[in-house]
């Protein structure tokens, strides 16, 4: 759940740029050809009627904002939904695809967003799952072998087969996707955000193979939120806005910043209006902090760090690199070692007081990177998640024994009032908010506790620029107020305009600090990829 | 104790351990292809009492193991339904199945055949006679070796033998076969079979039917050949112990044999010795009847030896929400 | 309307509880009466059972079993106009007849034509429920057996100490398997509907089974060696002859009043030999005299033979 | 989805699986040749048609309002307690064991002391497969039918070798003494000329009345139950707040086993007056049927109960009245499982896409 997802990375820094025009295909049957499709998920339209077309031998590149419909327009084309409208044609043909195996058939071949092996399986297991020849196993799993080897030697696509899955990387648990796709003989290939989990290298690595792919004739579409590998790499580009295909243009026609606008809707300017920062005494304090993942790899590799009250400490990096655990030792539910001192006081790292309950007892509140599964309890009520955490809070009780319920709701009226959150209504489920809404209420939730440290992971994610504005500006009156504030997102955009000073975090260290007038993008860039100290 | 004994408890752990045997490979099926199955207890029971009752008005023990089967196959259905097509929860689906057996074969024994909810007595080819292996009378008398052929291996029911070739059987087709290769992938993530172009559902049913059959086996082997007929309630329990054994054996065949047949032992020792006497314990009888399902605890804590589960058990497969 | 509660076996228990209903049958194919039954399903049942035959008017009430003691001890007073039966047990209430068998001397007959008709000197008891009253039946057998050949060897079980004893024929077969492997070529089941499993191994085995309470030659025939008979009918049938009128107080009932005895028919008349008859009579007529004390285990909770 | 109004959820679609169960039993009934209608008439006359028939259905119902709020607390964490019936067989031994050893004065002294053994009892029996699922991970539903066949071991156990009293062939304890029996419907102010003088139900039912509004309350109102259902919602989620895992787990399932233990104040105390082999019943299990049907909330716990009372009682006398054996109870038991718990999905289906068209439709207006 953790993949990389730089939703609008360009597309806040864009400015006016030409109207989207679809471009003209060179002539041939197209590869593939959508007509009108449509999938619902119960009230939510995933896609609305989109149409598409990509030529043989490209590659065509797909974006849009989280939740746009890219994954699910790409699994009804292999066959995983099934569309509620709307027709398929694959080369040029008509074609019926009920399931994968149908779309297999067709020559279709794609690597998920989540990849779909057998973790206790080997390579091999994986690779012939539903492609074996005949009932027994040996000739299939000797065949396979063979072709194995063919495959890595002519792209580069090294894995041990008889290694299982869960003994690999995540970089090379997709080159057993690709081979998958490769061994059914795809010269159709869908990879779904692949570069997401991949460090730079390895996504270098795959674009050498996609290459190599198109150049066989094969053709690629390729999802992704990075809009610097759709430039590189992609031939044409189309682009995806809540459930609907808003244009398809050719890749040397456009722009970072035309394609920014078309996925967003609308001009983006995203200035915070922010003064200087002025920073008061330490609120916290880090020091050598180390942190160790259930299977005993080091997540954190001694981490130093300072805020100071009335300052934001933008944490910027590509995910994964240990931003998440950084905040979770510090929202108190993971454990870790080192020493982090808040106001001037240890906290406990491991034993009874290192949990949720004790560090908003000392005054840090966490706004977490996942709202779905820790912000909020998609189940209950807005004003049951407008104290969960601080439910234990004598202001909360009516008595010893019984919880103020009739005070909570009136609390969260009233913060739903400020924080704008649409419909102000507290008895209504999380789960029937919209996803900047559900924010709203987590980021209300935390703010009004005035904490001494607010922690921020990915406030905007998910979020359309509406609410971006409103999130940003309740941050920095926090800041003002004299709260220390460390802000954890991927977003560098966010980062740059919101921070006071930025620290770049790579494979659990930080690589440096620099104040955001002082540097720019591409140093931050080359940082995150661990190449500057 | 004497040779002779060991033997004899042995023979006796073989009859006592070929129902859980069954019962446990059975489960094996569901639960590798990710559908738990807690009611291996009451398609027993079903499959007991259908052969049983066939059985008695035909006087063909294979007529009973045929509608046996086929009980035990009606539970399977309404399981895989509840957990497959409907994406119920599979532990309360198991809950019910085993309720529902309780109750209908008594329900059904009674208005059959007035008899207080059990069938009638089986006799002669009602029943699953014992075979004697070619040579057992010959060598009976030659030590070790002869005994052991004469009592422990010869004079089994066909049912015992069958079970014993299922352990192999078992063990073949999960791991030699493209089935086995499928069903083993669909227990661990469904996903990764779907998107292979294999249908989820149908190798699912495959499984849940697969599963019905064997605990069709192993209820029918109660009846027809362990004992002479169905009594309500028969099973006694046996279907959790099966499904203990299946943990014990961490979802694997030959260590299923292993289990089962341990179990059996247990059995087949608190029969003959209700009190065991170690000297500074007095085991009473109670304690030796609890012993798997407190061997199973241990096992489930993890102290001897941890048993992970396929990984999508229990889940139904959602594709959309 | 007189009435009957069969114990957990249930009324087709082919032995204990069967030898009730057959009593209640006789007695309403003789009267053309009706009555009512009811069959236990669970222990914590019993006082339910009880009171509601009671409040229904029926007079007298029949249970079969000691288990209904306890209640019977609770619910008699309750309901001073009706006469209860209850077998198996001694229940000391001014409306209650309490029937009490010897079923030691059965035994000692059964045993005593085990002991003879025994190839290997080795004989099996598969007891149900492991109570007093079972230990009874074990220590008369016994007698009986050594009476015959004082060095026969007597391999005793029970099914286990919970009712489910009663209702258990798989574990019956396998303990009478287990016998049979120790050499014993006759085994006594006393062990309800236990016993049917019981015999089917013993049939299977090569062994001679011997029946209880109700005759159980019929089950093999040419395989049981004979049926020790509790004439539980007959106490039924007599406690519904009875009626309303029916004498509280203990009622014992023993070989004199044939209240015990062995079953002989067409079905084990091939086993029987002249020299087991003659032994049995005799053995018989001993008990009545008084020739012969058979120990009653449960006049002193030991059996002095074994 | 949340499209879907709360009474579909709550009432309409618990109502039309129960009567599935019913149709499906009266076609069985059918099968084995007998009249369904007149079942149902035998059932309604004996268990609702008197004050006799009254007095045990409620004492029915006060032993499923235990169980089904045993299983309910655990649910709301999570956690599947197919337990109750160990836990209310040790709850029995914890009453009777308190009751026997303590000579107490008069009866509500002793209920004060029985609920106490039974709740400690019971909920000691929880801890363990509660400790194992929290701590180790051992799957909750497996261990706690483990704890089934254990507990019915164990109870054999003392039953045979310890407190059976001397000279006695029943595996059951000594009768409790008079002081502690507890005044039945009979014995009371008002109701009492109602009902005769065997009726079993007793004051435990108002006990387990008021443990109603305590399981609410504690579910609905307290800081307690406002992390139990947290943690049984989103254990991540949990854990980011701060309520410990292994504390909730332990909480819940202590909870749960101290409500299937207080059961025994009931039967074993209220009716039985001694402890007997397999006193519950099966109690612990229908504990889940009432759970699944009323949805874990106290209320439907409440109603689903009584109807299971009803059912139990009806049934009983229908193996009384008629030839149609009590196990027909059973089968129903076991459809109403089935339809409410495991085939729940086969009409909402349908039925949530029926109102997530008409939202889409009024969408599109
Ligand atoms: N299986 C599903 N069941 C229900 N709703 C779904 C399902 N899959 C996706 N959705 C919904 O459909 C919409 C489109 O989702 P989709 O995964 O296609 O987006 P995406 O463009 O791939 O986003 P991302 O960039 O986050 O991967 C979202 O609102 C999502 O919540
Ligand atoms: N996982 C989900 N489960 C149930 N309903 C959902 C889910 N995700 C979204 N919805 C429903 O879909 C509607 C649209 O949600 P979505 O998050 O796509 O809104 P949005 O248009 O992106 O708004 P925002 O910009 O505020 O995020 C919501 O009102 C919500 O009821
Ligand atoms: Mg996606
Ligand atoms: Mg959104």
């Amino acid at each position: 759940m953790q993949a990389d997802q730089n939703t609008t990375k360009a597309g806040r820094q864009a400015t006016a740029a030409p109207a989207a025009k679809s471009v003209a295909t060179p002539t041939g049957a197209p590869a593939i050809e959508l007509k009108g499709i449509s999938k619902a998920f119960g009230t939510v339209q995933a896609n609305k009627d989109i149409s598409i077309r990509v030529m043989p031998g490209t590659i065509h590149g797909i974006i849009g904002e989280n939740g746009a419909g890219k994954s699910t327009l790409m699994s009804i084309l292999y066959g995983f939904y099934k569309a509620d409208a709307g027709e398929i044609w694959i080369k040029g043909k008509h074609t019926q695809i009920p399931d994968s195996q149908a779309a297999i058939s067709a020559g279709i071949g794609m690597v998920f967003q989540h990849f779909k092996l057998v973790q206790n399986f080997t390579v091999l297991e994986n690779i012939i799952l539903g492609a074996e020849d005949g009932a027994l196993l040996r000739p299939s799993l000797n065949k396979a072998r063979r072709e194995l080897k063919r495959l890595a030697e002519e792209y580069e696509l090294n894995v041990d087969p008889d290694e299982k899955i869960e003994e690999l990387s995540v970089g090379h648990q997709q080159r057993v996707e690709i081979l998958k796709a490769l061994y059914r003989q795809a010269d159709i290939l869908i990879l779904d955000e692949p570069t997401g989990v991949l460090t730079p290298d390895e996504a270098d690595h795959l674009f050498r193979i996609l290459n190599h792919l198109k150049d066989e004739g094969k053709t690629i579409i390729l999802i992704t939120h990075k809009l610097r590998e759709i430039m590189e790499t992609t031939d044409t580009v189309s682009v995806m806005r809540r459930g609907e295909m808003t244009a398809t243009v050719s890749t040397s026609e456009t722009s970072p910043e035309h394609l920014a606008e078309l996925m967003v809707g609308r001009k983006v300017l995203l200035n915070v209006a922010k003064t200087k920062a002025n920073p008061g005494r330490t609120v916290l304090e880090i020091e050598n902090l180390k942190v160790r993942d259930e299977d005993g790899v080091e997540r954190l590799r001694g981490i130093n760090l300072q805020i100071r009250a009335g300052e934001i400490l933008g944490i910027a990096g590509v995910s994964g690199n240990g931003q998440s655990e950084l905040l979770e030792v510090l929202g108190g539910f993971a454990n870790g070692t080192g020493t982090i001192r808040l106001n001037g006081e240890e906290l406990d790292l491991t034993g009874k007081h290192s949990d949720g309950q004790s560090r908003r007892a000392k005054g840090i509140a966490h706004v977490p990177e996942d709202r779905h599964h820790l912000g909020l309890i998609l189940d209950f009520a807005a004003w049951e998640n407008m104290v969960f955490g601080y439910h234990s809070d004598p202001a909360y009780q009516k008595n010893r024994l019984v919880m103020d319920n009739a005070g909570i709701t009136a609390h969260t009226q009233e913060a739903m009032n400020r924080f704008d959150v649409r419909p102000p209504i507290p008895t209504l489920p999380a789960k029937s908010f919209s996803g900047g809404n559900q924010q709203k209420i987590v980021l209300a939730r935390e703010i009004e506790r005035n904490p001494d440290l607010l922690l921020v992971g990915q406030p905007t994610r998910g979020v359309d620029i509406g609410a971006i504005e409103f999130i940003h500006k309740r941050i920095v009156e926090l800041r003002d107020q004299g709260a220390a504030i460390l802000l954890v997102s991927v977003e560098l955009d966010e980062i740059r305009a919101l921070s006071d000073r930025i620290a770049v975090m790579f494979d659990g260290q930080i690589m440096g600090e620099r104040a955001p007038e002082d540097t720019d993008e591409k140093e931050l860039g080359l940082m995150m990829a661990g190449v500057v100290k | 104790m004497d040779f002779a004994t060991i033997v004899e408890l042995l023979d006796s752990a073989v009859r006592l351990g070929t129902p859980l045997l069954l019962a446990c490979l059975a489960g094996l099926f569901s639960e590798r292809a990710g559908i738990f199955d807690i009611g291996l207890e009451g398609k027993m029971l079903m499959a007991a009492f259908f052969s049983g009752a066939v059985a008695a008005v035909t006087g063909s023990a294979w007529l009973g193991l045929m509608a046996g089967v086929g009980g035990a196959l009606s539970l399977s259905l309404v399981h895989g339904m509840a957990s497959i097509t409907f994406r119920g929860n599979q532990l309360i689906s198991g809950v019910a199945v085993n309720f529902l057996a309780s109750g209908f074969t008594v329900l059904i024994a009674q208005s059959w055949f007035h008899q207080g909810g059990r069938t009638p007595q089986l006799s002669g080819s009602g029943r699953f006679e014992p075979i004697t292996l070619p040579g057992a009378e010959a060598v009976k008398d030659v030590p070790v070796i002869g005994q052991l052929y004469d009592n422990l291996l010869s004079g089994h029911s066909i049912l015992v033998y069958v079970a014993f070739a299922m352990v192999p059987l078992t063990w073949w087709v999960l791991f030699r076969t493209r089935f086995g290769l499928r069903l083993r992938a669909v227990g661990e993530n469904p996903e990764s079979v779907d998107t292979a172009g294999i249908s989820v559902v149908r190798l699912r049913y495959t499984a849940v039917a697969i599963t019905g059959v064997l605990s069709g086996l192993a209820g029918t082997y109660l009846a027809t050949g362990l004992a002479a007929g169905f009594v309500k309630e028969m099973t006694a329990g046996r279907g959790y112990i099966a499904l203990a054994a299946l943990i014990f054996a961490k979802w694997r065949p030959v260590p299923a044999l292993g289990a089962t047949m341990l179990f059996g032992l247990l059995e087949a020792i608190s029969n003959r010795y209700p009190n065991i006497d170690l000297g500074v314990v007095n085991l009473p009888i109670q304690f030796m009847q609890a012993v798997p399902y407190i061997l199973t605890v241990i096992i489930l804590a993890g102290f001897i030896g941890k048993a992970i589960p396929p990984r999508a058990g229990g889940q139904p497969y959602v594709k959309e929400r | 309307e007189p009435a009957v509660i069969y114990d957990l076996g249930g009324k087709y228990d082919k032995s204990f509880n069967e030898a009730a209903y057959n009593g209640a049958k006789r007695w309403a194919e003789e009267t053309g009466g009706k009555y009512k039954e009811l069959e236990m399903q669970s222990e914590a049942q019993r006082e339910q059972a009880l009171r509601k035959l009671a409040e229904s008017g029926a007079n007298p009430i029949v249970m079969t079993g000691f288990a209904f003691g306890d209640t019977l001890n609770q619910v008699a007073p309750d309901y001073p106009d009706t006469k209860f039966a209850i077998i198996d047990m001694v229940v000391d209430q001014p409306n209650v007849e309490s029937i009490v068998f010897k079923e030691e001397q059965g035994s000692y007959l059964v045993g005593l034509m085990a002991g003879m008709a025994s190839k290997t000197g080795t004989v099996g008891f598969v007891g149900g429920m492991d109570i007093p009253l079972i230990r009874k039946f074990a220590c008369g057998y016994v007698q009986g057996v050594k009476a015959a050949n004082p060095d026969a060897k007597v391999i005793e079980n029970m099914t286990g100490t919970t009712p489910a004893a009663w209702n258990d024929p798989v574990k019956g077969g396998e303990i009478a398997k287990a016998q049979i492997s120790q050499g014993a070529d006759v085994i006594y089941a006393a062990a309800g509907g236990t016993g049917i499993g019981v015999l089917q191994a013993a049939t299977d085995g090569g062994a001679l089974g011997i029946g209880v309470d109700s005759n159980q030659n019929y089950l093999h025939p040419g395989k049981i060696l004979t049926s020790m008979l509790k004439r539980v009918d007959t106490a039924v049938d007599e406690a519904f002859k009875a009626g309303p009128d029916l004498k509280p107080g203990i009622k014992v009932m023993g070989l004199s009043d044939d209240g015990v005895g062995v079953a002989l028919d067409d079905n084990n008349k091939s086993l029987v030999t002249p020299a087991m008859l003659k032994a049995v009579d005799q053995a018989k007529a001993d008990i009545i005299s008084g020739k012969i004390k058979v120990h009653d285990y449960m006049s002193d909770d030991s059996c002095p033979v074994e | 989805m949340e499209k879907t109004p709360k009474w579909i959820d709550v009432a309409l679609i618990p109502l039309l699986n129960l009567l599935i169960a019913f149709v499906i039993s009266g076609i069985v009934v059918l099968l084995i040749g007998e009249n369904p209608i007149e079942a149902i008439r035998v059932m309604v006359d004996g268990s609702l048609g008197s004050p006799y028939g009254w007095g045990y259905t409620l004492y029915y119902a006060t032993n499923f309002i235990f169980t089904g709020l045993a299983v309910a607390v655990a649910y709301h964490a999570s956690q599947f307690n197919i337990g109750g019936e160990g836990q209310a067989t040790l709850g029995g031994l914890g009453v009777a064991l308190v009751l026997l050893m303590v000579p107490w004065p008069n009866w509500y002294l002793a209920l004060i002391g029985a609920m106490i053994g039974g709740a400690v009892f019971g909920a000691a029996w929880a801890a363990i497969p509660a400790y194992l699922q929290a701590k180790r991970g051992s799957h909750i539903v497996i261990t706690t039918i483990m704890f089934n066949f254990i507990a019915a071991s164990l109870l054999n156990y003392m039953l045979v070798n310890v407190l059976r009293p001397r000279g006695s062939m029943d595996p059951a304890t000594a009768r409790f003494p008079a002081a502690t029996h507890l005044p039945t419907f009979h014995d009371m102010p008002l109701i009492g000329q109602f009902f005769g003088k065997s009726v079993p139900a007793n004051v435990s039912f108002f006990i387990a009345i008021v443990a109603c509004f305590l399981v609410w309350g504690l579910i609905w109102r307290t800081r307690l139950g406002f992390a139990i259902r947290a943690f049984g919602r989103s254990e991540p989620a949990a854990r980011y707040a701060g309520i410990s895992p292994v504390k909730i787990v332990m909480a819940a399932m202590l909870i749960s086993g101290a409500l299937a233990g207080l059961m025994a104040t009931n039967n074993v105390m209220g009716e039985a007056h001694r402890l007997v082999l397999n006193s519950v019943e099966g109690a612990g299990f229908i504990g889940i049927a009432v759970a699944l049907m009323g949805r874990n909330h106290p209320f439907g716990v409440f109603l689903a109960a009584l109807l299971f009372g009803f059912l139990y009682q009806g049934g009983g006398e229908l193996a009384l009245e008629t030839s149609i054996p009590r196990e027909l109870i059973t089968v129903i038991q076991a459809l109403v499982i089935l339809f409410t718990g495991a085939f729940d999905n086969m009409l909402r289906g349908p039925i949530e896409q029926f109102f997530v068209a008409r939202a889409n439709a009024r969408k599109e207006a």
